[in-house]
C-alpha cells in the first residue's frame, strides 16, 4: 500500500450522477487482487477531512491506470465530479484484501452478482476470471433501465442477467430473482447493499465471496471504525471482530454476520 | 539534547510529537508505512480489563473541519494486550505511554497496575474522558471529586507516571485540572473530543448507531487551545496537548498556549505520515520563526519551568 | 399555510430562517443588500441598558471551519435602541426578535420591561451566554439556579415571548434548559458560541485583545446538532437552533434534531446574501427529499407537537 | 456594493511574497474614489471562512479590470497566490470610504506616505490627483531593496523618494525621515502600518488623510469587529466609535484615536 498523487486522464458521466473516473500512477502497479478500494483524498485542506473509500473496476498495468466507477452521494463525490483532466487527486491504496480469483478452477462456472455502486469491483474479478478459463454469468441489478451501466463490458467477459426494480429492462425484480434461476454454477461473487448481499447469501447454491461496505476512519486498521462481527472466533488471533478495511472488504460467505 | 526534544515525567521525547490514543491503534499499522521511532513516543489505545466488543456501526462520521467518533473503547483486553501488544512494541525504543479506561474503580486500578508494570510502557493515560460508553468514561472526568479519587487510587498501583486525559466537556476545566494534580497526577492529556451528533437527512435519525460521537479534528482545535491556556496558567505539571493539530503550525500553537508535547489524531487519518512529515518540518518552521528550542516556547508558568 | 413557514410563540415566520444576534447589527446594513422581509424574522445585537464600549481589537480571529469573536457585547445602549435601531425597523413587517444581555439582574428586567413595550418587537432573546465579558453574559448562563432566577424576573416584566439563550460551555446542558422551562421561557435558543483561543505564532501571545472568544461557525454545527437533540427530548418549549448553518441542508439537520426555526451568523460573514439564498433552496431540497412540510420534520417530543 | 465572481486575468509575484493579481468583472465600474477595498473570498467551501480585506490598487473602466497587490502572509493569501489565470474569485466590493480627492485642488502639492503593502491604494488615488493638476510626491518605505515595488508606476505620476530600513536603497530609516525634510505641501495621504501611520500624523506639516487596517468579520459594518476610537463623539450619529469598514478605511488624521 503507497499514497500516490495521481494524475486524472479522463472523467464522464456514464449514468444518471455515476462517473467513470481513470487516474494514473504508479499505484496501479501495487494491485494485488480484484475487489480491492483505494482511499481518495478528495481536497487539499480539512474540507472534507476524510478520505473516500473507492474499489478498483479496472486495471492498465502498461500504462499505470486505475480505472474507478462511483456515484454522487454527498459532498466528497460531487467535489471529485467536478475535478478536471490534469488535476492530481491523492490515493491511498491498494487497501484491503480482494476477490481470491485462486478459488475458482480452469472450467468452472462463476457468477457474478452485483448491485449499483457495487458492479464496478466486478469487472476486474471478471476480466482475470475468464483470462483464466472460467466461464462468468454476470447479474447486474438497477432501480431503472436508466441506471444501467457496465453492460457492454460485462457482456464481453460472458452471458450478462440484467434486473431492474420496475422492469423497464431485463428481469423485474432483484438479482436474487436472476439468481434463483440459475444452478450448476461452482462459485459465486457478490458486491452491493447489504440486504442484496443478505438475500444473495441465503438463495445461492454454492460457495461464494461476498464484499462489504462500512463508514471508515483509517482506513488503515488503526482505528476500528469499520469493524463487523465474525461468525466464529478467528482461530488464531482471536477475534470475534473482522477490520472491513484491512481484513475485508471481501470475506467468504457465511464467514462474517450480515 | 536536539532543539525538538522535549522531557517530561516519564518520557524522554526526541520530538513532542506522538499519535494521539485511539488514531494509531498499538502501532502495527502505522508500523508498516514508517519507522516508529520517528515518533517522539507512542500512545496506544484504550486497555480495559475485560475484551470490549465497542458499539454497533457506523462508527464514524463527518463534520465541518472535523469528524465523530463512537468506537465505544473496542479492545481486546488486558490479557492480550500483556501478551501480544506490548511486546510487539519491544522492537522499538521510543517511549510508550498506555491509554487505560474502565467501568469501575476497580478496573482502572486492576489494568494501571499491570499496564505499568510492563517493562517498556513508560507512562499511563488515564482515560476519564470517553464520551463513547454509558458507564464509566466520561462520568469519571465530568466531576473534580470522582476524577480526583480515581487519580489516587491509579497513582498508588502505578510504577510510571500517570497523564489524566481530561473531558473539554464541561463547565470549568480548570477546576478538575487543578483536582487531579492535587490528587498527585504527573501530568495532563488535553483535550479528549467534545460530544457531537450528525443526523441522516434520508432518514431523519442519527449517522452514527451510538446517536452522538466524540468531535476531533482541526474544528475543535480553538477550544483546545483555549483550554490549554487556562490550564496551563493554574497547575504546575506538564500538558501533552492535542485537539485538531493538523500542520506544522499547530504543534507551535499547542506548546505556546502551553502543551510540553502533542499528540496528533485524526491527522493520520488524512494523511497516515501525517507525524513524521510534521515532524520533519519543525525545524524549518522554528527557523522562520526564530525559536531556537521548542521547549523555550512552552507557554507555561514559572512554576513547572523546572520540569522542562 | 406555506410549506416553509413555521409558528412559534409569538413568531408567525414565513419561513425558519432569521440572522442570528450579534452577526446582523440592527439590521441597516444588510436591508441595502437586500429586502429584509424576505427573512423569517430579524434578530437584532446584545442591548444593555448603558451603551457598552465593548472590547479592545483585534476582536476576530479565523479558525478551522470557523471563526472566534470577543466583540463584548457593543452597542448604543438602551435609549438609543429604542429612539432609534427599532423605529427603523418598523418599515418592515416580519418579527423582531431583541438580544437583550446585561451585568446584573436589573440590568436584564429594565431592558426587557422597556424593550418588550415596543410595538414591533415579537420576542426577546435572553442572552446568558456571552463568553466574551467578565461580569454579566455567561457567568448566568453556567448555573441553573441563576439561570431560572433571571427568567423568571424577566418573564415577569417581558410583555412578549422569552426565549432563553443557552451557553454550550457547560457539563449539561439539559439541566440548564430544564431550569429555564421551569421558570417560565417560552423557547429556547441554542447554541451560543463555545470558547476558544488562537494565538499569534510571530508574537506568542493570544490573537484576540480579549484574549478568548467565541467560536462559531461550521466548525461548531455538530456541538449543536449534539445539544440541540438532547434538550428537545427533555423540553417542551420550543428551540431556535442555531450554530455552523451554512448550507440548505443545516437547516433541515438542526430542525430534525429538534430546532423548531433556525437562526444564521457566520455564514452571513462569508456570503452577506445567505440567509435568502438559503431560503430560496429550501423547497427545491425539501422536493429531493420528499419532505412535505418544514414543521413536520421537527424531530420533537410530542409534547410540544401543539406549539407547531 | 455588489457581489462578483471576477477572473483572473493576470497574476505575477513583483517582489518576495508580492504579488499583484489583475481580475476581471462589472464589480470594477462600482468603485467610487481611491483607497477603497474589495473583501476576496479565497475558496468555496468553509476552508478558509473568513474573506480577505484587500486594497484597490488600480482600476481600469473600459476593459472592468480591478489590479490588487497583496503579500502572501498566512493561509488565505497563500492560497490566493495559487490561483491561475482563468479561475475565479468571488469579490465583495467596493466597501468603505475611500481618499477623498476632492480635498485637494489644482496646484497644489499632496504628499503620498505609504509602507508596504499599504503602498498599493496610493497608486490609484496618485493617478487621479494628477489627473486634477496636483503636483504629487511620493514617499514609499520598505525593509530592504529587495522589497521595493511599485517604483516605476509612482515615478511616472512625479517624484518618488525610497526609504529603506536598512539603507539598501534610498534614504536610510523610515518614511518619516524623508517627509521630515519636505515642507511647503498642502495635503498627505498616508497608508501603511499603524507605528508608522502615528508617527507620520506627528511629523506631517499639512493636513491629512490616513487609512487604517483592522481584522474583520462581515465586511459591511453588521459585526463591529474593526472599529476604533474617535477622538470626540460624532455630532449628529452620536457614535464614540467608528467602523473600519464602512466608515473608513479613510479618515481625516487627528480624527481617530491610533
Ligand atoms: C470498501 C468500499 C468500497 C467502495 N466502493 C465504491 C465504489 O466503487 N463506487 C462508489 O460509488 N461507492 C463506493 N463506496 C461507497 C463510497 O465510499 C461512498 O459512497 C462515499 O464515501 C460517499 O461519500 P460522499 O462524500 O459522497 O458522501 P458524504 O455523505 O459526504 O460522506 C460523508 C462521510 O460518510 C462516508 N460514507 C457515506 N456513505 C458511505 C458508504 N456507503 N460507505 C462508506 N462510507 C460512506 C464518507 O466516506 C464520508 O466519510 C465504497 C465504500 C467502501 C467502504
Ligand atoms: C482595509 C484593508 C485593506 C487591506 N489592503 C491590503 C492590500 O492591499 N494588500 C495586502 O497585502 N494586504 C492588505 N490588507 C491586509 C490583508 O487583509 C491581510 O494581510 C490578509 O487578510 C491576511 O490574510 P492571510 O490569510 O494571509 O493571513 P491569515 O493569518 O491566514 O489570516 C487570518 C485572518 O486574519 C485576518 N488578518 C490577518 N492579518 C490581517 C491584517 N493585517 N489586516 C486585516 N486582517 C488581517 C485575515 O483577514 C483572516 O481573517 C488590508 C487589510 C485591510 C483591513
Ligand atoms: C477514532 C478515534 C478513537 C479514539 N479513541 C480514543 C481512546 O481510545 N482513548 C482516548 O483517550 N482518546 C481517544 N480518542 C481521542 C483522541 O485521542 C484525541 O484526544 C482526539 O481525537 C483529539 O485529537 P485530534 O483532533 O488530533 O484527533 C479517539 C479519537 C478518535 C478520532
Ligand atoms: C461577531 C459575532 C457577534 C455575536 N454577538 C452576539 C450577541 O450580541 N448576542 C448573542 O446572543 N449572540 C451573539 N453571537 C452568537 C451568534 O448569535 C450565534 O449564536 C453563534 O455565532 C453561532 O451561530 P453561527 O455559527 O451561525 O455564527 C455573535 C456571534 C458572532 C460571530
Ligand atoms: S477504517 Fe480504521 S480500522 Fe477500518
Ligand atoms: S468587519 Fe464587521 S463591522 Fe467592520
Amino acid at each position: 500500500m503507497i499514497m500516490d498523487n495521481m494524475t486524472i486522464t479522463k472523467q464522464t458521466e456514464i449514468a444518471p450522477k455515476i462517473f467513470r473516473i481513470e487516474v494514473r500512477g504508479p499505484l496501479s502497479k501495487e494491485m494485488k487482487n480484484p475487489g480491492q478500494f483505494v482511499n481518495l483524498r478528495i481536497s487539499k485542506g480539512i474540507d472534507p477531512t476524510l478520505r473516500r473509500p473507492i474499489s478498483i473496476c479496472d486495471v492498465d498495468l502498461e500504462n499505470e491506470m486505475l480505472t474507478m466507477i462511483y456515484r454522487v452521494e454527498g459532498k466528497g463525490t460531487k467535489l471529485l465530479s467536478e475535478k478536471i483532466v490534469g488535476e492530481e487527486v491523492n490515493v491511498l491504496g491498494p487497501l484491503g484484501q480482494g476477490f481470491p480469483v485462486e478459488a475458482a478452477n480452469q472450467g468452472n462456472t462463476c457468477v457474478l452478482v452485483g448491485g449499483g455502486v457495487g458492479i464496478p469491483p466486478l469487472y476486474y474479478l471478471g476480466k482475470q476470471l475468464v483470462a483464466m478459463g472460467v466461464r462468468v454469468i454476470t447479474i447486474l441489478g438497477f432501480r431503472t433501465a436508466n441506471d444501467v451501466f457496465l453492460e457492454e463490458e460485462f457482456a464481453s467477459l460472458g452471458e450478462v442477467i440484467i434486473t431492474t426494480e420496475d422492469g423497464s429492462q431485463g428481469i423485474k425484480g432483484f438479482v436474487t430473482d436472476a439468481l434463483k434461476k440459475l444452478d450448476g454454477y461452482d462459485l459465486y461473487y457478490t458486491c452491493g447493499p447489504k440486504p442484496m448481499l443478505r438475500a444473495v447469501e441465503q438463495v445461492a447454491t454454492s460457495p461464494g465471496y461476498i464484499s462489504l461496505e462500512e463508514r471508515m476512519g483509517c482506513g488503515v486498521g488503526a482505528c476500528l471504525a469499520c469493524v463487523c462481527d465474525l461468525k466464529e472466533r478467528d482461530a488464531e488471533t482471536g477475534k470475534a471482530y473482522a477490520k472491513i478495511c484491512t481484513d475485508g472488504p471481501v470475506f467468504l460467505a457465511g464467514e462474517v454476520v450480515l | 539534547m536536539s532543539r525538538i526534544a522535549v522531557s517530561l515525567p516519564g518520557l524522554e521525547m526526541k520530538n513532542p510529537v506522538m499519535p494521539a490514543s485511539g488514531c494509531f491503534a498499538f502501532g502495527q499499522e502505522y508500523g508498516k508505512l514508517y519507522d516508529l521511532n520517528r515518533l517522539g513516543a507512542i500512545c496506544v489505545k484504550a486497555v480495559t480489563v475485560e475484551e470490549r466488543r465497542g458499539n454497533a456501526t457506523p462508527r464514524v462520521a463527518e463534520t465541518p473541519g472535523g469528524m465523530l467518533n463512537a468506537i465505544g473503547l473496542q479492545n481486546p483486553g488486558l490479557e492480550h494486550v500483556l501478551q501480544h501488544e506490548l511486546p510487539w512494541l519491544e522492537k522499538y525504543d521510543t517511549p510508550i505511554v498506555v491509554n487505560i479506561a474502565g467501568y469501575s474503580v476497580e478496573d482502572y486500578v486492576q489494568v494501571a497496575r499491570e499496564i505499568s508494570k510492563v517493562r517498556n510502557v513508560n507512562a499511563l493515560e488515564l482515560n476519564i474522558s470517553c464520551p463513547n460508553v454509558k458507564e464509566g468514561g466520561i462520568t469519571f472526568g465530568t466531576d473534580a471529586a470522582t476524577a480526583a479519587h480515581l487519580t489516587e487510587k491509579v497513582k498508588s498501583v502505578s510504577d510510571v507516571p500517570v497523564y489524566v486525559k481530561l473531558s473539554p466537556n464541561v463547565t470549568d476545566i480548570v477546576e478538575i485540572a487543578k483536582a487531579v494534580e492535587e490528587a498527585g497526577a504527573d501530568g495532563l492529556s488535553m483535550i479528549n473530543t467534545l460530544l457531537g451528533m450528525r443526523i441522516d437527512l434520508k432518514t431523519g435519525l442519527p449517522i452514527l448507531a451510538n446517536r452522538t460521537g466524540g468531535l476531533s479534528g482541526a474544528a475543535i482545535k480553538p477550544v483546545a487551545i483555549r483550554m490549554i491556556y487556562d490550564v496551563s496558567q493554574q497547575v504546575s505539571i506538564p500538558i501533552i496537548g492535542m485537539g485538531g493539530i493538523y500542520e506544522v503550525d499547530d504543534i507551535l500553537e499547542f506548546m505556546m498556549a502551553g502543551a510540553s508535547a502533542v499528540a496528533v489524531g485524526t491527522a493520520n487519518f488524512i494523511d497516515p505520515f501525517a507525524c513524521p512529515n510534521l515532524i520533519d518540518q519543525l525545524e524549518e518552521r522554528m527557523d522562520e520563526l526564530g525559536i531556537e528550542t521548542l521547549s523555550s516556547i512552552v507557554g507555561r508558568s514559572s512554576l513547572c519551568k523546572s520540569i522542562r
